[in-house]
């Protein structure tokens, strides 16, 4: 496994093992046989598996999720690959209504073994539909697991973690970053609801994950060169939030910025805007401070860097936290 | 020829509405029989089924203590027992003959009407009224049973049932699932979707629709011009539509749906075309909408009344079997009704007890929180 | 019009007069004619208007918003009724990807005046699915206009005020209050989107809207015994959030506590205290506490006065805040 | 009978895949033609048609233009000037039979890929390009052009062209609309709950469903096992399968079709039989999945030379003629590379241009925070 691998290879060998650990394993989406997906994250793996067990679907994301459901019930643990970020929302229904609430319906009697792997995000030039970042709507749903990963070693080892837990993931792909590589382990270092603090710092806290966490890395070495020290934490997860490992961070620096493409209002940000100033209230000497998406569709691709938080975004954050 | 044959009419005449659509008397046409009305055994040259007296009395026990059941929760609702009661009255042969047809290793999945086939998968139907006492949002082990939770969102259950009959096609199993729909949940994307992934992965499913004429208020019209069995042909698949007040026509007509679908032949869907005898659920008012002689009428195909005719008629039973039917339905109403009274609150716990299968930090968060909230009262009177 | 009239029949009243004052209005929904909805909300309607501008429609959600999407373009003001909470779900994607984004994707060339209905929240003693707060969901989603009255006199208005807008607007129904009575007046006399302060107070903020404005006005009523003089302002709207009277008010109270049903995580009372707490931070002399639902499905009704916020634990979240 | 006529059959075989519905060569079976592939002329008893050399030439100067359009986007593409192109290329006739079939005052919805209706629509094909260029997500006035705006997620412009024919009907008009979608599709929910609305309001709505084999990777027998025009059928409205490399028979059927929805009897489904002969889009491999020898021989049914052997044989058009159609095709490729390399970008603040029609305070105060960040910049750079 060890290597250089980008995501979108570290995805692919991620499900090439959990096809190969457990028989019980499913892949079910559109195009992801032959084509091996549009993104090429299933790539191989029909031809290997059969196509028992790589399925190519009829186009109906409500279909594939509910029928996902339905294996499930059967013992089966099925990871589901929605194409793009906007295309999910036919399946709604299915995974709001059914797959997050069918364990707590049973009274414990059945689980949900069920991924749902969703390439999301901007940044790639991408028609309407193709670049929404709406982890809050999956965020907010009790009985889903939401997570993202922002690095090839990430990337495989926390779609691993995704597929063998018995509860339903929505497992979030930053799709702009799958061409990016870096070293795959030979074991995951922490569990998959885990933060990770990226970098140190001293003197505010960025917060981010999934395709955001480069930009804040970008951020915050820039940073450096005027003399401030960014620490970031790479959330990685969610829903549920390590909040530990946030606050922790947080009431040393003082100072807290949340990036993400979502639009600010009612995303996450808000969350952890909320929750930091509960919990570190005497702790905070700026407000939390959130950058991302502005309360508007994703725009056409020609103006979609002023939408999205960049380096100079984060760093104007900064400046006004400072500032406090 | 080009055009579906129905096309060349329509291009001249506007199209026709079927008239056996809605009917308020009658029988209407290509429908399965094999009981009538008046208890008369009517053979079908496609659906031949050989009973024995023993069979044919515990489908009467059946339909006799499904009925009853069902009466009892509708007056435990009354009472204030429950929150709410879907009565099956009128229903009781579609769901009897369909839920007898299964062999133990089918699984069911129902909408939220079928205590009769719950029944006949031997579920209690204690487990049934904790979820509209609100005690639960369904009681029992689906897998325990073969039947799965109760689904309310409209339709989206058939494409569970559709992926579970993947599964077993997976497995190598020749087992078969039902799926339950009304003819209102015919609209719905999902059940039309779960027609075309069954369709094309030959799953061993059968959707059966009880068109019992009604979706709370609105007739069949509303939903479809034509009859509704009709929808399985155009994504390539059988329909069969078939009396539901017939027990044995649902017996004989699931049985052979059933076998169809397991031994690899794809999905049938069956229309049972029936009538909802009571409201839509204890809070509906259907005099609002509905005429009192349509009502009148389905009493005259009443599915119970038929098979004792049928019984009475060929001398199949006799009056101790009838009084020992009766005495086992009064000791169900009595279960019943005592077990509902005594029926415990959850703890409040609940609410956090199964939201993930595994540990998760924020609901631990949330009970711990709960719990100190709680203690806080004095005597922690809210717990 | 003037006169008390519960909330249930100031609805019934104000859609009466949207049919009659434009001839484009249509009412559409599942059992909304002869029923006159579960609610009685379209209660002879049909008989007054015709089949044809008091439509039921065939049981497919995702159906009747599309084809009101439809309507909307031929030059039509439909009226959606989704029968619960729980049901709106299968129409989401028509709801997100075109209702909301239909009028920024053509330019401005088409407008998109839909308002959706949705009696919403719990308290009723009702089954699943049918007592759900998923108001997050769609104030996230730029686009849509949301709001939610809590009396029968904005009942009135707003509905009316909504029908009337260009733009699609999520009309939420606190169905447990639909029997309680009010004032309508003759005009209205506020725009759609602005808050009010229903009661003046000093010592804390209490932000609601639809269901809860009742709750908190039985708190402020049971802390002003205790000396306590709590305001209370009634948001209205969802999206946008009329943050100016908030605003306003807590750099006065310089606490606030956001109650809503929802879930808590994620949740409005998120947006509310982040901005807050960024627009106020010199004036907070504690955190923006939140008190809502928990992170898990809507309980079953045995246990729901646990999961709904009610005088105690709004009085609880008063404490804490004054104890900062 | 009961059982629909198929069933018996299938009970006792399996049931029977057409083996039309995948067809490398071929002409399948069932299919209005009312040009051969060699550019005969055939008759159809059901769908005559009568044209003026006039008219055909028309239509082959369509087609022409169509295809050069397409070709220059699909270079451009490749040039780096457009972000994506979703080439029609082997569909042109499907487009521009069924697009010329409208009158001014009926509506199309289309989805992504109906250049060709454009076209016959009057949009100019520079405006189809913003969105492809990433300039706008729909340049035109779908209400002056009587053509909505694209349509990406898939199926779901089938409601709003289902109820855009309702509001038809309330007004009284004898307009129709065409609702455009492909063979993947017609899986969606969507799809299917536009045939059950359409059906049971009678709205004058013709679904034109261009089975061009592949949805993106997946051949049609993922999404059905029977022939797409028969789903009609299963909703009680007539379905047709045409040619859809035969622009004379889209042109004719079509035309039948929205003249028997205008005239009150409710929708049509057309499946215009065809074939993808580029990739999905320029991001696709179709290598990956499909032969050559699939696409090689669906170049035999080429809709543009097949009506160019009928102007030939026939003696319909002179050189003349094809020198200008060659002149105007040419210009339009000049027009077109010119248009789009001087596109201009939009103004970053279209952001926040269109979110509502009314005010909104959220987006006021989003726009002044951005302009006063960019304002910030030295020179204001960022703007
Ligand atoms: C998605 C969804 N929409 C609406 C409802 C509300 N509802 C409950 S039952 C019902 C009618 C169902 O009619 P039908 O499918 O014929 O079943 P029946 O009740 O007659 O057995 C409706 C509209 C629902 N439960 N789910
Ligand atoms: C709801 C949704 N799911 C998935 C996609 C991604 N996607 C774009 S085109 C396409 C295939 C469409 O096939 P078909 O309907 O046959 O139309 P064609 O492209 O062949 O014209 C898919 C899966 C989408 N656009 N929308
Ligand atoms: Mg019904
Ligand atoms: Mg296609």
């Amino acid at each position: 496994m060890a290597g250089q691998l980008n995501i979108a290879k570290a995805l692919n060998e991620a499900l090439r093992k959990s096809l190969e650990n457990d028989p019980k394993t499913v892949l079910m989406g559109e195009d992801i046989g032959k084509l091996g997906g549009v993104f090429r994250i299933t790539d191989g793996l029909q031809k290997d598996f059969g196509e028992d067990r790589v399925i190519d679907t009829p186009l109906a994301e409500s279909g594939i999720v509910g029928t996902a459901i339905g294996l499930a019930l059967r013992g089966y643990r099925p990871v589901v690959e929605i194409q793009f970020d906007g295309f999910v929302y036919p399946a709604f229904d299915q995974i709001v209504t059914q797959l997050a609430k069918m364990h707590a319906r049973a009274l414990g009697h059945v689980k949900m073994p069920v991924t749902v792997r969703i390439p999301y995000g901007g940044g790639i030039g991408a028609v309407e539909h193709h670049s929404e970042s709406h982890e809050a709507y999956f965020a907010h749903t009790a009985g889903l697991r939401v997570v993202s990963p922002s690095n090839a070693n990430d990337a495989h080892w926390m779609l691993r973690q995704a597929i063998e837990s018995d509860d339903p993931v929505i497992f979030l792909e930053p799709k702009r970053r799958y061409w990016d590589k870096g070293e795959v382990e030979d074991a995951p270092s922490l569990p998959l609801h885990a933060a990770r603090i990226v970098r140190p710092g001293t003197d505010a806290t960025l917060i981010a994950y999934g395709p955001m966490v480069k930009v804040c890395q970008e951020a915050a070495a820039a940073a450096e060169e005027d003399g401030r020290r960014l620490e970031i934490v790479d959330l990685r997860s969610i829903s549920p939030i390590d909040f530990a490992t946030v606050e922790e961070s947080v009431k040393r620096t003082g100072r807290a910025i949340v990036v993400h493409e979502a639009p600010v209002f009612m995303g996450l940000g808000a969350e952890l805007a909320a929750r930091l100033t509960e919990s570190c209230f005497y702790h905070l000497e700026a407000p939390v401070l959130r950058v991302g998406g502005y309360h508007a569709p994703y725009p056409p691709s020609r103006v979609e860097e002023t939408y999205l938080p960049d380096l100079d975004r984060v760093l104007d954050a900064v400046d006004r936290a400072l500032a406090f | 020829m080009t055009v579906k044959s129905t096309t060349r009419a329509r291009k001249k005449a506007a199209p026709a509405v079927p008239d056996n659509l809605r009917t308020g008397a009658g029988a209407p046409a290509e429908l399965v029989q094999l009981l009538t009305p008046e208890g008369e055994r009517v053979e079908h040259p496609e659906f031949p089924l050989v009973t024995t007296p023993e069979e044919l009395r515990a489908l009467y026990r059946d339909l006799v203590l499904v009925r009853r059941f069902d009466a009892e929760a509708t007056s435990l609702q009354r009472q204030g027992e429950l929150g709410l009661w879907a009565s099956l009255l009128g229903q009781e042969a579609a769901q009897v003959g369909s839920g007898r047809a299964m062999r133990p290793g089918d699984y069911a999945f129902p909408t939220y009407r079928e205590h009769g086939v719950a029944w006949c998968r031997d579920v209690d139907p204690l487990n049934l009224l904790g979820m509209f006492r609100g005690v639960n949002h369904g009681g029992w082990d689906p897998n325990e049973k073969n039947f799965h939770l109760y689904t309310i969102v409209i339709g989206s259950q058939t494409l569970h049932a559709t992926g579970y009959a993947m599964g077993i096609t997976k497995d190598g199993a020749d087992d078969a699932v039902i799926a339950y729909f009304g003819d209102g949940a015919s609209s719905q994307g999902d059940v039309n979707e779960a027609f075309t992934f069954a369709s094309v992965y030959n799953a061993p499913v059968v959707f059966f629709c009880q068109n019992n004429q009604w979706a709370i208020s609105e007739p069949t019209t509303t939903q479809t011009k034509i009859p509704l069995y009709r929808r399985a042909s155009g994504f390539g698949f059988p329909g069969v539509r078939v009396d539901g007040n017939d027990v044995l026509a649902c017996l004989a007509v699931t049985r052979w749906a059933l076998d169809h679908a397991r031994s690899g032949n794809g999905p049938v869907l069956i229309e049972a075309f029936t009538y909802r005898m009571g409201a839509h659920t204890t809070s509906d008012d259907p005099t609002r909408y509905r005429l009192t002689e349509e009502t009148e009428a389905w009493k005259a195909k009443d599915p119970i009344l038929r098979l004792k005719a049928h019984l009475d008629k060929e001398g199949l039973a006799d009056e101790a079997f009838f009084a020992e039917v009766e005495a086992q339905s009064e000791q169900l109403g009595l279960r019943v009704r005592e077990g509902v009274r005594t029926m415990p609150d959850p703890d409040p716990t609940l609410i956090f007890d199964h939201v993930y299968a595994e540990p998760h930090t924020l609901v631990d968060e949330e009970r711990a929180e709960y719990e100190a909230y709680a203690a806080s009262f004095e005597g922690g009177e809210n717990l």
